[in-house]
């Protein structure tokens, strides 16, 4: 099983294959569904410093091939994270890694600041990119001074593994990717949801209850394969990818392009035995082409 | 707990221009587990192009002798219409059971009627059969727009009195089912509904007013029908809570309905 | 029928049911199809000054609900659609917009400076978004800077409606259209396609020939709906809305968002006929709705 | 004059593991148009999910007399998946005829080959007819990885000479076609191949050497199928052009195979 096995950072994965924040509740909810320790890491919904109630229903619209959210957020905050749902979940044999978003910078500080004192919890992802919540992360994630800024803050209050999770809605991604290596992020996670919209055009209303909202699934992929592809040749920290996946191909696509891990999101709401999977097509793909190590694919495209 | 397994499409039969029943069987013929009335399936469409998200759909009965359940599925869109398309003999890729259910009252002399607004009957008729089997007698008030929409009248009769209204009159008392005369004839102790959601607020206030035990289950967007993704909440006294998982079933006291 | 005119600045449609650049031809790829003359407007493939070869094979990729394309502007020049397509072309009962893509803003605007001169030409719309050409324009559609410069230049030179037509690979395209209607465009067209990727798992190279192609189809069309949502609320010229049309809910979601006008693209491939479709679902949504003219839904969320 | 319309499935035999025989009729009945050898449909798949754009299939044959088209259907992906599991009385939305066509030669006297490997031998079929009805004499060789992968060869063999080639020598010659002992013994004025892309590199190669009149029909992928895209670009001595509109058979003088 060896063969699997990556880092980010100083984090070791028994294998790429890890799930999405905001996709995969705090893993329990897919417990029925799937041994839970076969996976490389588990993201949990975004945390905040304080309790959330998120935006108003309806949160979701269906579109071609994927689907837009505007769940805004919704959480329990973190010391409810802590108290009531790490001790649930501390245990699986897999890395937990805990999704953190806040509105400025003293919120993402004083939550990663909680985190890092859970035994258990070996990495935070720093979600600078949710286009749900006025306030709710993306301004961060769109502006390379400020995607610099609320690195650094988090970085010299968090000492273990910092991911930071990136917006797709840039001209140049390559760019707020470079500002958070340059400020100490130990790896770019890409992408999070990109901006979109719908309308029901018989009640000439927008659908969602914010307007617009998170567009993921599969009809996202090619844009987000292109920005891993982008940003992998740009940093030197390992690069988590997603956006879309949906089979081992995808998985095998986004690795080729220059990630280290991949995150499954959506697609586990359609199929919620999606991830094992892929991890079994990853398996027999590098058996038939005779790879030892998934590192050797790891952009080598 | 909650599976995903493949069905069997046993039969498939037209019940009016818009509704199709669909019997389906565990594909490896393994024995259903254990499902409450109010509980619903999430049903991967396999022949929609345009469908990438399952598809919600109450679980209208459980036949225990058969293996079966039954699924009453209205063609309101791509992802209904195929699944009203679809043939016997085909796949189905199911997760189950999902959601809370309808809960029996305390006592056997408790009167219940159930009241069901076009496809909403559906999970209606399972509530009814498990309240027989455990001593009630329940009653039905049916509602639709013509005698076509009020749907499985012989299964609803089965388990106990059946009141039909229809808006246009055509068949059963005319109006909206909160006009229905039986509610004035008679006490009901508890009632559940399921159907359009003005037809519930309706229900739900009437209820309200008249201090009688009301759940109701309702019918939100879902993205995952597991309580993973946070899209299908309620607004309730105790916040934004999962219809799909403290849901659908709601004792109308939680809802911010009531004006 | 005039309850389906719209206007673009000077430019008079019969309905707003346009074809989208590069995804018709010159028109005559479907007359087999339908009958041309019902259309609003065709715009044809992009046209530089001189000929180009386009890109090499592969140049295309299939998507989820969509398509990556690296065509790469091939066509015959701007001499060669003066002598020989304009003349085939130009006594269709519609509107025939060339599509003017260029390298340098000389390029541009000698482009422009030839079809001026066209007198059943009433419009150009100027590509400065095409993601398929190394100089190919993209870089002018992703700086305001830049886009206004091209704009300004090409302005002068040409007297009918000029319509400059956006890209979506921008963090503000509010800021794009701003700057261009600063300049004295007459509209905006939007979006072109999203630079994206596709990779062949098996074979372990890009599948383009380009590496990166643009993205089109169903896929976009939540994002492209966002934009022109954006846009109309920014600019007071008409906005022409397009990104994954494929039937007229579509349209009319577009229309709604703010567009006076709609381009259908790619899916022209999966159905030649599906702009009469279009046409005739508008028509039936009108009269569903008690609408006398299409005008009172530009915008009307 | 190119046309969009439904057709019915008529038959849809599965010749092996991999190919199916689909036989199909317009639904309105309508006549079909003159259509020429080497020329091809797109077909919409409405049952495959990851399916977008429409699919490009070579014309197998043509039977007037039962007013049907015949395809061959290698299952290679999703798309072509769907295609080889669907239903006999289902609709299939075609637009054709497409593409140029295969050039007879210029008299009777001319000797001709036609060249398929694998799935490409669907093209042969009818232009083998074609040949015969206009008085030439076809002569067919046909290639595969082993003998389950030699397609129709009755039907083959009603219209000429049909040798055989196998890689693993299960069926006729063992080898490669272009080593097949007919290409020694006999000369042929004009030769046409259709199939992968190194077997008809070769076939070029030796018609180019034995100064040989050779036509190759290509599959480079199509978005759109009629002249509108230009994605479907195959280099020639005249620049890039589209195989679906000057193509898919080229005189391999115009290609840029040669070394
Ligand atoms: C718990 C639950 C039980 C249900 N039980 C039944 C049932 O027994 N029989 C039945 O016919 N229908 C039932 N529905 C409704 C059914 O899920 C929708 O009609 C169906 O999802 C529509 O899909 P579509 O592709 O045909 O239509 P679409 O074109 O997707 O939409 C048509 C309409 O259906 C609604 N809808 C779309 N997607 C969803 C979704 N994921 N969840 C809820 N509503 C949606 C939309 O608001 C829209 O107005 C139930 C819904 C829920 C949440
Ligand atoms: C003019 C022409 C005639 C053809 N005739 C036949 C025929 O008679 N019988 C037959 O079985 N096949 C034929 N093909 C090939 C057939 O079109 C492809 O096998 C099919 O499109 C693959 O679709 P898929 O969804 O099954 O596979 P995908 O999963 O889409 O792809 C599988 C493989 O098929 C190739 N392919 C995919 N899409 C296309 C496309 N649009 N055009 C060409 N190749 C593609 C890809 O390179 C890939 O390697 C023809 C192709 C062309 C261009
Ligand atoms: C319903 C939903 C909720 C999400 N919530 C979060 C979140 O809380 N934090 C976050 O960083 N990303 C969130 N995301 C984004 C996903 O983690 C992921 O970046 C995105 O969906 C793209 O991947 P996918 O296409 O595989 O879904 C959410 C996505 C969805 C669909
Ligand atoms: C094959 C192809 C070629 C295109 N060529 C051009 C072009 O020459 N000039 C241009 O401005 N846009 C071009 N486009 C972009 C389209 O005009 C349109 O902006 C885009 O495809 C989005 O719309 P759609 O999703 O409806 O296709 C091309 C798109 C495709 C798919
Ligand atoms: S539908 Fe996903 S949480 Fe309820
Ligand atoms: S496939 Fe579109 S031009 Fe040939």
């Amino acid at each position: 099983m060896d063969r699997l096995k990556v880092k980010i950072g100083n984090l070791e994965l028994k294998n790429p294959v890890m799930t999405a924040s905001g996709t995969f509740g705090y893993g329990k909810e897919y417990a029925d569904f799937i041994d839970l320790n076969r996976l490389g890491g588990i993201v949990v919904k975004g945390t905040t410093l304080e309790a959330r109630q998120g935006n108003d229903y309806p949160r979701m619209a269906e579109t071609p091939s994927g689907m837009l959210n505007a769940v805004g957020l919704q959480n329990k905050g973190a010391d409810y994270f802590i108290d009531h749902l790490y001790p649930e979940i501390c245990d699986y044999d897999t890395n937990i890694i805990v999704n953190v978003s806040g509105s400025t910078i003293d919120d993402y500080v004083r939550c990663a600041e909680k985190l890092v004192a859970l035994d258990k919890i070996p990495a935070i992802e720093l979600n600078i990119s949710c286009p749900n919540v006025k306030e709710g992360g993306m301004s961060f994630g769109i502006s390379p001074k400020a995607a610099a800024e609320v690195t650094k803050a988090v970085r010299s209050a968090y000492t273990k593994t910092l991911i930071v999770k990136l917006s797709p809605n840039v001209t140049d991604i390559t760019e707020i990717a470079r500002a958070v290596e340059a400020e100490g992020a130990d790896s770019v996670s890409l992408v999070n949801t990109f901006l979109g919209m719908a309308i029901d055009a018989e009640k000439r209303k927008p659908v969602l209850s914010t307007i617009t909202g998170g567009l993921s699934g599969p009809c996202i992929k090619p844009i987000a394969l292109r920005m891993v592809w982008q940003v992998f040749h740009t940093v030197k920290i390992p690069v988590i990818g997603m956006g879309g996946i949906s089979n081992w191909k995808d998985a095998i696509e986004f690795i080729l392009a220059g990630s280290s891990a991949i995150q499954v999101g959506t697609y586990n709401f359609v199929d919620p035995t999606i991830t094992m999977k892929i991890l079994d097509g990853i398996e027999s793909y590098l058996d038939r082409h005779h790879i030892q190590s998934i590192n050797e694919l790891i952009g080598n495209l | 707990m909650k599976k995903m397994i493949d069905f069997e499409i046993l039969s498939n039969e037209k019940l009016n221009d818009q509704n199709h029943l669909l019997k389906i069987t565990p594909l490896n013929h393994e024995k259903l587990p254990q499902i409450y009335p109010g509980q619903f399936v999430e049903i991967y469409v396999p022949n929609s192009k345009s469908t990438f998200l399952r598809r919600p759909i109450s679980i209208n009965f459980v036949d225990e002798s058969q293996n079966t359940l039954w699924l009453l599925i209205q063609n309101v869109g791509n992802g209904t219409a195929a699944l009203c398309a679809s043939k016997i003999g085909q796949k189905l890729n199911i997760i189950f059971p999902l959601g809370n259910s309808f809960t029996l009252p305390d006592n056997q002399n408790k009167r219940t009627l159930l009241v069901g607004g076009g496809v909403g009957i559906a999970p209606m008729l399972f509530l009814g059969k498990v309240l027989k089997n455990n001593g009630f007698v329940p009653e039905f008030l049916l509602g639709g727009r013509s005698a076509s929409d009020v749907l499985q009248i012989d299964e609803f009769e089965k388990f106990g009195k059946t009141n039909i209204t229809t808006e246009d009159g055509s068949l059963g008392e005319k109006g909206f089912v909160t006009h229905h005369s039986v509610l004035a004839k008679q006490h009901y102790d508890k009632i559940y509904a399921c159907g359009p959601k003005p037809m519930m607020v309706a229900i739900s206030n009437y209820a309200y007013v008249q201090n009688i035990e009301c759940e109701v289950s309702l019918e939100n967007m879902m993205a995952c029908g597991f309580g993973a993704c946070l899209c299908c909440v309620e607004k309730t006294i105790r916040g934004n809570v999962c219809v799909c998982t403290e849901g659908p079933v709601f004792n109308i006291k939680e809802l911010t309905w009531i004006d």
